[in-house]
């Protein structure tokens, strides 16, 4: 039973509900620190400013923001329970801020904070820990849900937008996929920001198939100006301005047995999963396969068998 | 009356989502009357709140259950849908009329089944008069499907169906399909009779043998021999209650069915992953014929085809998009179903995925405690986070994912 | 509500354009005056100006108007808005363009937006709040209660409720000035077909209406300076409701404001002269703009059964096809308002049933109320039970409406001279032949041997028919009197067109 | 699941129960506790018969005397279905381990056991009777001993070698079983069955064998008296008991009787040239009564006396036939009167009084010879050693006939008709049996405790009064349901509000018909399968068909469903039935028009999709210009002041009771029930129906028009279409819920029976 308010229409005085992903994965915004000098802690004030230019483009705009950080993705504003915030800022309202943003603007700060805390006192990521971005999509879309049921007339329009760092992780494959698709069915665009690193094919996909904007930080510098520039626009007046140029996406698939780029591939009929070889045992599903044309099969292809079944194992683990 | 009120609890339009479809629920004269008010009680502070939120708990609830084991599911399918389009479907028992009603569900239903099974066939068959027409063979394209079915001439009624006729073509198309894919009919039957040639039983005895799964939606009343048919077949036959009921037993056949190890052997279908392109002339493609400027390029012959999935026309390859194989994981990765969580080990204060806060059960000192049953907790077994029920509803339906297991791989370990 | 919402909007609007160049300089000196005024953008402005506000830092860019037509796409109707975006950015000289062709955007507006944005600066324009809690603060449900209770009284005092006190001076000066209400006979203020139209507006559009007739009167008579009026209405507009701010912070001029502004509602102080105040929810919405907020807390504050909830609730009508209007109201306000255009029938506890009629809404219209005012008070006063079905309101009763207000534009008079008693056919048909052929015949009897003519006709026929005579008297023909009806406007006959 | 009814442990071969069926045990109970009659009124369908039986055996191999159960069915398929029934407790007793010897055996007509090559070839019952006596009579026997042309039945003959109490072991035995015993070990079954008998603690026969004293005699004389008799399916019982005593005799009767007595007379001349020794004896032996006369196998006495008054077979034949000549003469007297009666060209009806004073007055044949008369017949055949007896059926019925005439003065009425259907000249004895009580007194005097058992009793007090006896326990249970399986509707009036009814004044008035014709073709549009539809009888039937047939309502309802009809002749009915089942079964749907009372009515379940739907077109009044019936109702007026019309009403009600029954059987069943009548309408008509039936006939359904009916039925049919969650807990017990029952009920139900048994 999905809410399927029509969300596709937008007229002029409907309100925004921004859900902002913050991809917060350390070593690679350290990294992105190195090579390009924006840090996490300069995006995020970026960031703030953003948010509240956000709110400010309407007083009903609203906003979500979500971490998603390595091995576990948290709301960081709105949270049910607001933490101690009269303690470690002075006065629960200052003069010179706005009181929205001011509301906001401190508990992401906070939550990121303590998000930071305990997760940096077990500082041993295995190395390919990768940034939850599934999961966080996933939230986002539940909290999205529930906000649009909450409201009968369809006034709030929901949006995406993920600013993404990180390189795909193939395990979550099957869960972005999931979430783009559900994005789609209820015409939420998903725009993505990529900070840094190379372009994700996955993300690409989804902001295609959404419907939003997928686009590369160019100038680290001027990282606040390209927001506002390219995200910041509402889905009614994206309407009349014209995007920064659209570059093509690729669905050629990546075969699973060794993430190569593939035009023609074996498919599994059970499970779908694609080969860049024909082989007699799924290795995701493990049914038998039998494919009369072809039946050459190279000893080549065991090792890929066996570095996915690694793969499978977590695979479901996180995705089942 | 006990079974008759259940029948109409299960459609008071409590539920907002619903209500919304109300045209569809015609006129509020026409309605037989529920006597909505057997289901509530009051609680002690007089006020329905609560029962109507245990109410829609309930209802929410029930859409769910399902098997999350991973059993393996024919991903890949080939349905014929049968329209019967005799006179009985100018009935106007249901809303404008079961002719109309049918026509724009089965547009839905083609839309959200290609949605659902995106690698996966379908053809339309229609029957009146008597005699079986096929308005499209098996195909890819929901398009093709819905032109035909817009069209007025191919939908005029006529005397009486013929099951055994539209079975029989249904069949000598799907025992060609290849073994991997599932083989399925759908029909929806207005008629309460079929004048058939000869004796139908055999028709079932052969669908049976090359395992065809027959799935009838009745819309009038239950008849014995479609009944037999679907048992003997392994298919669902349901009978509508109204046009709500309707839609939800159409949509019951758009997950793809579980198939027995033996029914389907599993093979390796290559596939083609074409690139799309746009070109500043518009050049013919091999689909339609017609010049378009932007298509995408058969990865093996290099044809041109307008959209995918398809089937390659000329080199007969199966040309898809991996977004497309993707769509259909969710059925082969169900997540189980969230348990719900007693009061007693309800501690969380808010919902784990939509922030929504939970009702307190030690702040309700009203009794709310006594009055919602349910403590609107509901546990994810993976993860053991607790979900909201629209979430835990939102979840199953619709995202595939337990937000609770990706966001938190530490939980797992 | 989106009516009412433009409404409000072109109304500050206007007298913003109104004000010159150097007073916006002025006002954009104040953050919140510069998101206030920002907010009251059109989209694809407010755009713009986030787009171009940040520029500065990375290099100085130099923009032509049609530099910036390149962001829009090249459609008539993105075009269109992007002009109309541009003109009001330029009206309101947030953005200019300079001599050299290039748009630049306010100074002090682009550095004070950017404070708003960032929180930087000191200029403690979103209000001082107190540093020592106050005891017994009070409560938003009793903010909103005392907000509607001076407000209403105002408009009890309009629809002339009785024993509705004599409101403030201030009040009378905007009521009388702004021809809400004028002077009767016998020296009572009588409400004026304006004063209706005004009861028909949701409470946040009144409450501009009249904010920025007082505007006027502080401009004029208590000379006040009108930078710092504005200022503190927007300041009001971005506080938070419940809070308590301080009034040292605040100017003189500002102080002197806040009385009135108690007066109407927009602020609580316990007493006169103490030293924190408290915006009320009139206030606290004044540059969000929306009616629902505002009448939710009519809804909340007026029926006592709801309580906190009651806020979420808004509207409180509900038409049917039948032109039943039931309204879950029980201020004699809502009330009376109502009695404006339907038929009261039943009033029950919570509940007021009427009718809609012929009758009731030809008595609305004599007072000069439009039906689409009707139609918008119905539409933005709904109750939600409504909201979910479109159309909002049911067609049969919105048109049954306009078209009442059509049928009174049956009839147009036209001012004309009858001419009648002619002697014989013949002069009458020549006479009425000749006036027809020059167009000025509006209505002609040939039996009774009379026809009006316009009021321009009249000279001309007059003369022709004097020449007439005159012909005759020489050629001795029969006199031919034609008494022509000496047009006194009053007898010229209505004719039906 | 095994469970105790106050203290008597049931083995119940389903783990599942009824509560129904679970109360219908425990007062089944406190009847035989009580050793008294009971009247037990069931629905149809909710495991009458499985529950009985398990209730029973329970309770013989529980106490001492071990007391026989004499079930007695109406048709030889349900006797078969009950013996499998049997089968199945049994079975379930001993895999429960259960020790105990059982033996439970059916008996039906020779006609449907026999193995005899050339003998079980006849079609005609009578001559298979005949024909195999002539096989296995005493005295043929006797002769065959000389000569051996004299072929035997050896079937017969090896159950001759046996000694009865040891060729069959323990177990249950269905017909079938029998045949292949038999068949296994060259015996014939039918004469194993009735040696059986004795030995068997169950017994399946039909009613005849209890009821119609005739057979009675031979087959269930050396029943004892604590037996248990269960008449199931008794809703007709008092219907059989009269026929069973009721005699016709025609014309072509008189006739052959005469000629019979002819033959017998040559007989004797032949006799008396051969031997008058065997004559001589018989005469002798007839001095000494008829006792000793009976001293030969009981297989001889083909016929017996109707009549089993103990003083008949004490005293002494009177003289005047104890010669045979005698007794000759006498018949031809008789029968010579019977035929100048005959003659007469107007409706006569006298009671047996003045029958015979006007006799005696004519032919001087006095009263008590009368009495003897088949008796007498009987002995004589046997001295005479006949064989062919089949000849001699019109012969004896006129002794039977003479014999009853003779013993009972009242309670029986003669009626002359000269004409049949007041045209055709085709003289009719009625020799009309009124008082039902009469055949069945003896079963009740004779056992402790009858049970009459039906899925349509309602209202129970009538039997009581008809069959006059007491009841210790008389109860109708109504059906529990989780969904409410069956639908009633009462409709009053056609879409165009005319009232419709099968009232004699209206019945042919297009109108109604009309909207009868409508009802049908509605109907056969919304409802899947199968219909039947009931007449009250096959004239009005053909009159209305042909109508419908004028106003093309056929025609209109053939588009939906295909017609059949039952007719009056058994093998076309039987083919329309096959017919309809398959049309039912293929998805055409099918529409079958019978009549009330019919083959149909009785017999045939049209349980699932073979009848979704029965119409009661009109009430299924009797034809109230019949003679008979007309002195019956005043019979039962005088004697047991019951008023002509809650007689008829009753009558008609039960039979459209049994007809809507036809559409339930069984809980997962469903169908509706359509009266269409608008004098269902009234309670006084409806209080009459069975409680399962009537306490589901809400008030919005007891006046409706059929469009209003058919909104109804559809919804309905929807409904019942969905897949139904089990009745586990509401209307289906689990072994817990019982003992939880009997937990809430424990102290009422012990001293209750306390007091019973006391």
């Amino acid at each position: 039973m999905s809410v399927l308010k029509d969300t596709a229409t937008v007229n002029e005085d409907d309100a925004n509900l921004l859900v902002l992903i913050i991809d917060t994965n350390p070593l690679i915004w350290t990294r992105s620190a190195k090579s390009t000098g924006l840090s996490l802690k300069e995006a995020l004030r970026h960031l703030l400013v953003f948010i509240n230019a956000h709110l400010a483009l309407k007083h009903d705009n609203e906003v979500a923001v979500i971490a998603s950080h390595v091995d576990v993705s948290k709301f960081l504003f709105p949270i049910p329970t607001p933490p101690r915030l009269s303690e470690d800022t002075d006065q629960v309202v200052d003069s010179n801020l706005y009181q929205r943003f001011k509301v906001v603007n401190d508990q992401v700060i906070g939550n990121m904070k303590d998000l930071f805390e305990d997760i940096t006192t077990l500082n041993s990521y295995p190395d390919k820990a990768s940034s939850m971005i599934a999961g966080a999509l996933s939230m986002a879309l539940c909290y999205i849900n529930r906000i649009m049921r909450a409201d009968e007339i369809g006034h709030i329009k929901p949006r995406i937008l993920i600013i993404s760092i990180s390189p795909d992780s193939p395990y979550q494959y099957i869960s972005i996929m999931n979430c783009i698709f559900s994005a789609q069915k209820l015409g939420i665009p998903i725009d993505v920001c990529k900070v840094h690193g190379e372009d994700t094919v996955f993300l690409k996909q989804a902001a295609h198939i959404t419907g939003g904007r997928y686009l590369k930080l160019q100038i680290p510098q001027g990282f606040l100006q390209f927001l506002m520039i390219t995200f910041l626009p509402d889905r009614f007046t994206r309407n009349y301005q014209c995007l920064p140029g659209e570059e093509k996406v690729d669905f050629s698939a990546s075969c699973f047995c060794h993430k190569k780029m593939i035009d023609i591939g074996y498919v599994c009929s059970v499970c779908l999963s694609i080969f860049c070889h024909p082989l007699e045992q799924c290795s995701t599903c493990r049914t038998n396969l039998i494919l009369a044309s072809v039946n050459e099969c190279g000893l080549k292809l065991v090792n890929g068998i066996k570095k996915l079944d690694k793969a499978k194992g977590r695979e479901s683990g996180g995705s089942t | 009356m006990s079974k008759q009120h259940k029948q109409a609890e299960e459609y008071i339009d409590i539920d907002d989502e619903i209500q919304t479809t109300a045209q569809q629920t015609g006129y509020a004269w026409e309605e037989e009357y529920k006597r909505s008010w057997d289901v509530l009680q009051e609680d002690e502070d007089g006020s329905l709140k609560r029962t109507v939120e245990n109410l829609q708990h309930r209802m929410k609830r029930k859409k769910l259950f399902r098997d999350t084991s991973t059993i393996r599911r024919g991903i890949i399918r080939h349905i014929f849908l049968i329209i019967d389009l005799s006179e009985a479907m100018m009935e106007k028992d249901l809303r404008p009329s079961r002719l109309e009603l049918t026509l724009s569900y089965a547009e839905q239903f083609i839309l959200e089944y290609f949605d659902q099974n995106p690698i996966s066939q379908l053809g339309i068959i229609v029957t009146r008069g008597g005699i079986a027409e096929k308005l499209t063979d098996l195909t890819g394209n929901p398009m093709d499907n819905i032109r035909v079915l817009k069209n007025k001439k191919n939908t005029d009624t006529d005397g009486e169906p013929s099951l055994q006729n539209s079975l029989e073509m249904a069949r000598s198309t799907l025992i060609h399909v290849p073994a991997h894919g599932s083989r399925e009919i759908l029909i929806i039957m207005g008629s309460l009779t079929t004048c058939d040639p000869g004796d139908i039983y055999d028709t079932i005895d052969s669908l049976v043998k090359e395992n065809i799964r027959v799935s009838v939606v009745g819309l009038a009343a239950e008849v014995q021999i479609c009944k037999h048919m679907c048992k003997k077949t392994k298919g669902i036959y349901g009978v509508v209650l109204n046009e709500v009921h309707f839609k939800d037993l159409l949509f019951e056949i758009i997950p793809p069915p579980p198939v027995s190890v033996a029914q389907s052997k599993a093979e390796l279908v290559i596939m083609g992953f074409p690139s799309s392109v746009t070109d500043s002339m518009p050049s013919l493609c091999a689909c339609h014929s017609k010049p378009t400027t932007n298509g995408y390029i058969c990865a093996r012959c290099n044809s041109k085809i307008c959209d995918l999935p398809t089937d390659c026309p000329v080199c007969e390859l199966t040309l898809v998009s991996s977004p497309h194989l993707a769509r259909s994981y969710h059925h082969l990765f169900p997540i189980d179903n969230f348990v719900e969580v007693p009061w007693n080990s309800a501690f969380t204060t808010h919902c784990f995925s939509c922030q929504m806060p939970f009702p307190n059960a030690t702040t309700s000192l009203l009794g709310t405690r006594v009055v919602t049953e349910t403590s609107g907790r509901y546990k994810c077994n993976k993860c053991n986070q607790h979900f909201c029920i629209d979430c835990d509803v939102f979840v199953h339906e619709v995202i595939h994912n337990c937000p609770g297991c990706l966001a938190t791989t530490l939980s797992i370990k | 509500m989106p009516t009412a919402v433009t409404h409000f909007k072109t109304n500050i609007y206007e007298c913003l354009e109104a004000l010159p160049k150097p007073t916006l300089d002025q006002l954009y000196r104040e953050p919140a005056t510069c998101l206030a005024i920002f907010r009251l953008l059109p989209p694809l402005a407010r755009q713009l100006v986030m787009s171009l506000l940040f520029t500065q830092p990375i290099s100085p860019i130099n923009l032509t108007q049609s530099d910036l037509r390149l962001w829009v796409k090249n459609e008539a109707a993105a075009l269109a808005k992007f002009d109309e975006a541009l003109d009001k950015l330029s009206k309101l000289s947030i953005m200019t363009t300079d001599s050299t062709g290039y748009i630049q955007m306010n100074s002090s507006f682009r550095e004070r937006f950017q404070d708003c944005l960032t929180g930087g600066g000191d200029h403690q324009s979103f209000g001082v709040p107190c540093e020592r809690p106050a005891k017994d603060k009070p409560d938003i449900t009793f903010l909103d209660r005392h907000a509607m209770k001076q407000w209403e009284e105002i408009l009890h005092f309009m629809v002339g409720t009785e024993s509705t006190r004599q409101p403030s001076a201030a009040v009378l000066k905007v009521v009388t000035r702004a021809k809400l209400m004028k002077e009767g006979k016998d020296k009572q203020l009588m409400i004026t077909n304006k004063g209706f139209q005004f009861l028909l507006q949701d409470v946040n559009t009144q409450v501009w209406a009249f904010l920025i007739q007082y505007l006027d009167i502080a401009d004029e008579l208590l000379h006040m300076n009108v930078v710092e009026v504005l200022n503190f209405f927007f300041m009001l507009g971005s506080l938070e409701l419940g809070m308590d701010y301080s009034v040292e912070a605040l100017t003189p001029t500002q102080k002197q404001l806040l009385d009135d502004l108690a007066n109407f509602g927009l602020a609580y102080r316990r007493k006169k002269g103490s030293s924190r105040y408290y915006p009320t929810r009139l206030a606290t919405t004044l540059t969000s703009g929306n009616s629902a907020v505002v009448s939710s807390a009519v809804s909340s504050s007026t029926s006592t059964t709801t309580g906190e909830d009651g806020a979420t609730e808004q509207g409180f009508i509900i038409v049917e096809t039948n032109y039943k209007l039931y309204a879950y109201t029980e201020s004699k306000l809502q009330i009376s308002v109502l009695r404006l255009f339907c038929e009261l029938q039943t009033r029950f506890a919570n509940m007021v049933y009427a009718l809609i009629t012929r009758d009731s809404v030809r008595k609305a219209l004599k007072h000069g109320i439009t039906a689409n005012q009707i139609i918008s008070y119905l539409t933005s006063h709904a109750h939600p039970q409504m909201k979910k079905q479109v159309p909002l309101l049911p067609p049969t009763v919105v048109d049954q409406i306009r078209l009442w207000e059509m049928e009174r534009n049956r009839l147009v008079a036209t001012e004309c001279h009858l001419y009648k008693e002619f002697r014989n056919q013949g002069d009458y048909e020549m006479v009425l032949k000749h006036a027809t052929n020059l167009g000025y015949v509006i209505w002609s009897n040939a039996r009774k041997r009379m026809f009006s003519v316009t009021e321009e006709g009249h000279e001309h026929v007059r003369n022709y028919i004097k020449k007439k005579i005159a012909q005759r008297k020489t050629n001795g023909g029969g006199v031919g009197e034609a008494g022509s009806g000496i047009g006194t406007p009053n007898n010229g006959s209505p004719s039906v067109r | 699941m095994r469970f105790t009814i106050d203290g008597l442990p049931v083995y119940f071969p389903y783990d599942k129960i009824y509560p129904e069926q679970y109360a219908y045990m425990s007062d089944l109970k406190k009847a035989l506790d009580a050793e008294g009659h009971c009247l037990l009124e069931m629905p149809s369908g909710t495991g009458k018969t499985v529950s009985l039986l398990s209730l029973i055996v329970a309770y013989q191999m529980y106490y001492p005397e071990k007391r026989k159960l004499i079930y007695c069915s109406r048709t030889v398929p349900e006797i078969e279905k009950t013996l499998a029934e049997l089968q199945i407790l049994i079975e379930y007793r001993k895999s429960h381990g259960v020790e105990e010897s059982f033996l439970g055996i059916g008996l039906t007509s020779r006609k449907n056991l026999c193995l005899h090559p050339t003998v079980s070839q006849q079609k005609w019952g009578k001559v298979v009777d005949a024909k195999c006596r002539n096989l296995t009579a005493s005295w043929v026997r006797d002769k065959s001993k000389v000569d051996t042309s004299i072929e035997l039945c050896n079937f017969y003959e090896t159950l001759e070698q046996y000694d009865p109490s040891e060729i069959l072991m323990d177990g249950v035995y269905t017909l079938e079983d029998l045949r292949i015993f038999g068949k296994e070990k060259d015996i014939c079954p039918y004469y194993l069955a009735r040696r059986m008998i004795p030995f068997a603690n169950v017994v399946i026969y039909s009613y005849h064998y209890l009821l119609d004293p005739k057979v009675a005699e031979l087959v269930s004389k050396e029943m004892s008296r604590d037996c248990i008799v269960v008449f199931d399916e008794a809703h007709n019982i008092d219907n059989v008991c009269i026929e069973s005593l009721s005699i016709d005799i025609t014309k072509p009767n008189l006739d052959a009787s005469a000629r019979s007595v002819a033959k017998l007379s040559e007989k004797i001349d032949e006799f008396k040239a051969k031997d008058s020794a065997r004559l001589k004896d018989e005469y002798t032996k007839l001095l000494e009564g008829l006792k000793a006369a009976k001293e030969a196998k009981d297989e001889d006495t083909f016929m017996a006396n109707p009549v089993l008054p103990d003083d008949l077979l004490t005293e002494a034949v009177p003289g005047n036939i104890r010669k045979a000549e005698h007794f000759v003469a006498f018949l031809r007297r008789f029968i010579e009167y019977l035929k100048t009666r005959m003659r007469i060209q107007h409706v006569v009806a006298e009671t047996p009084i003045s029958f015979l004073q006007h006799l005696r007055e004519l032919t001087f044949i006095e009263e008590r010879p009368l009495r003897f008369c088949s008796q007498r017949l009987t002995s004589l055949i046997r001295t005479l050693e006949l064989s062919d007896l089949d000849e001699y059926y019109a012969l004896h019925k006129v002794a039977a006939f003479a014999t009853l005439v003779a013993t009972y003065a009242n309670g029986f009425l003669l009626i002359l008709e000269p004409f049949e259907n007041e045209t055709v000249p085709n003289p009719i004895l009625h020799y009309a049996c009124l008082d039902a009580s009469i055949a069945i007194k003896p079963v009740f005097e004779r056992f402790k405790t009858v049970v009459i058992t039906s899925g349509t009793l309602s209202p129970l007090d009538m039997y009581p009064k008809m069959l006059s006896f007491q009841t210790v326990v008389q109860e109708s249970y109504s059906m529990t349901l989780t969904r409410n399986c069956f639908l009633p509707l009462v409709i009053t009036r056609g879409s165009d509000q005319v009232a419709i009814s099968s009232k004699f004044e209206v019945r042919n008035d297009p109108a109604v018909v009309r909207n009868f014709g409508q009802i049908l073709v509605e109907f056969s549009k919304i409802v899947p399968d199968g219909i039947v539809a009931f007449f009250p009888s096959y004239l009005y039937m053909e009159s209305i068909v042909a109508m419908w047939n004028d106003m093309g309502i056929l025609n209109e309802a053939w588009k939906h469903k295909l017609i059949f009809v039952e007719t009056p002749d058994a093998a076309e009915t039987s083919l329309a039935l096959e017919n309809y089942r398959t049309a039912c079964d293929n998805g055409r749907g099918a529409i079958l028009l019978s009549v009330a009372r019919g083959k149909v009515s009785e017999g045939i379940d049209f349980d699932h999709n073979y009848g979704r739907a029965v119409i009661m077109f009109g009430v299924p009044y009797q034809y109230t210009e019949n003679r008979i019936l007309k002195a019956r109702l005043e019979f039962l007026r005088e004697n047991y002041r019951i008023r002509e019309n809650d007689f008829l009403t009753f009558d008609a009600m039960r039979h459209a009771a049994q007809c809507v029954g036809r559409v339930l059987r069984g809980k997962t069943d469903y169908g509706l029930m359509i009266f269409a009548d608008k004098r269902f309408g009234r309670t006084d008509k409806r209080n009459k129906l069975p409680k399962w039936i009537n306490q589901y006939i809400t008030e919005t359904a007891t006046n409706l028009s059929t469009d209003m009916a058919l909104v109804i039925a559809k919804k309905f049919l929807r409904s019942m279409a969905q897949p139904f969650d089990d009745q586990r807990g509401v209307s289906l017990w689990t072994l817990e819920d019982i003992v939880a029952k009997q937990r809430g009920t424990a102290h009422l139900s012990n001293n209750f029976g306390g007091r019973i048994i006391q």
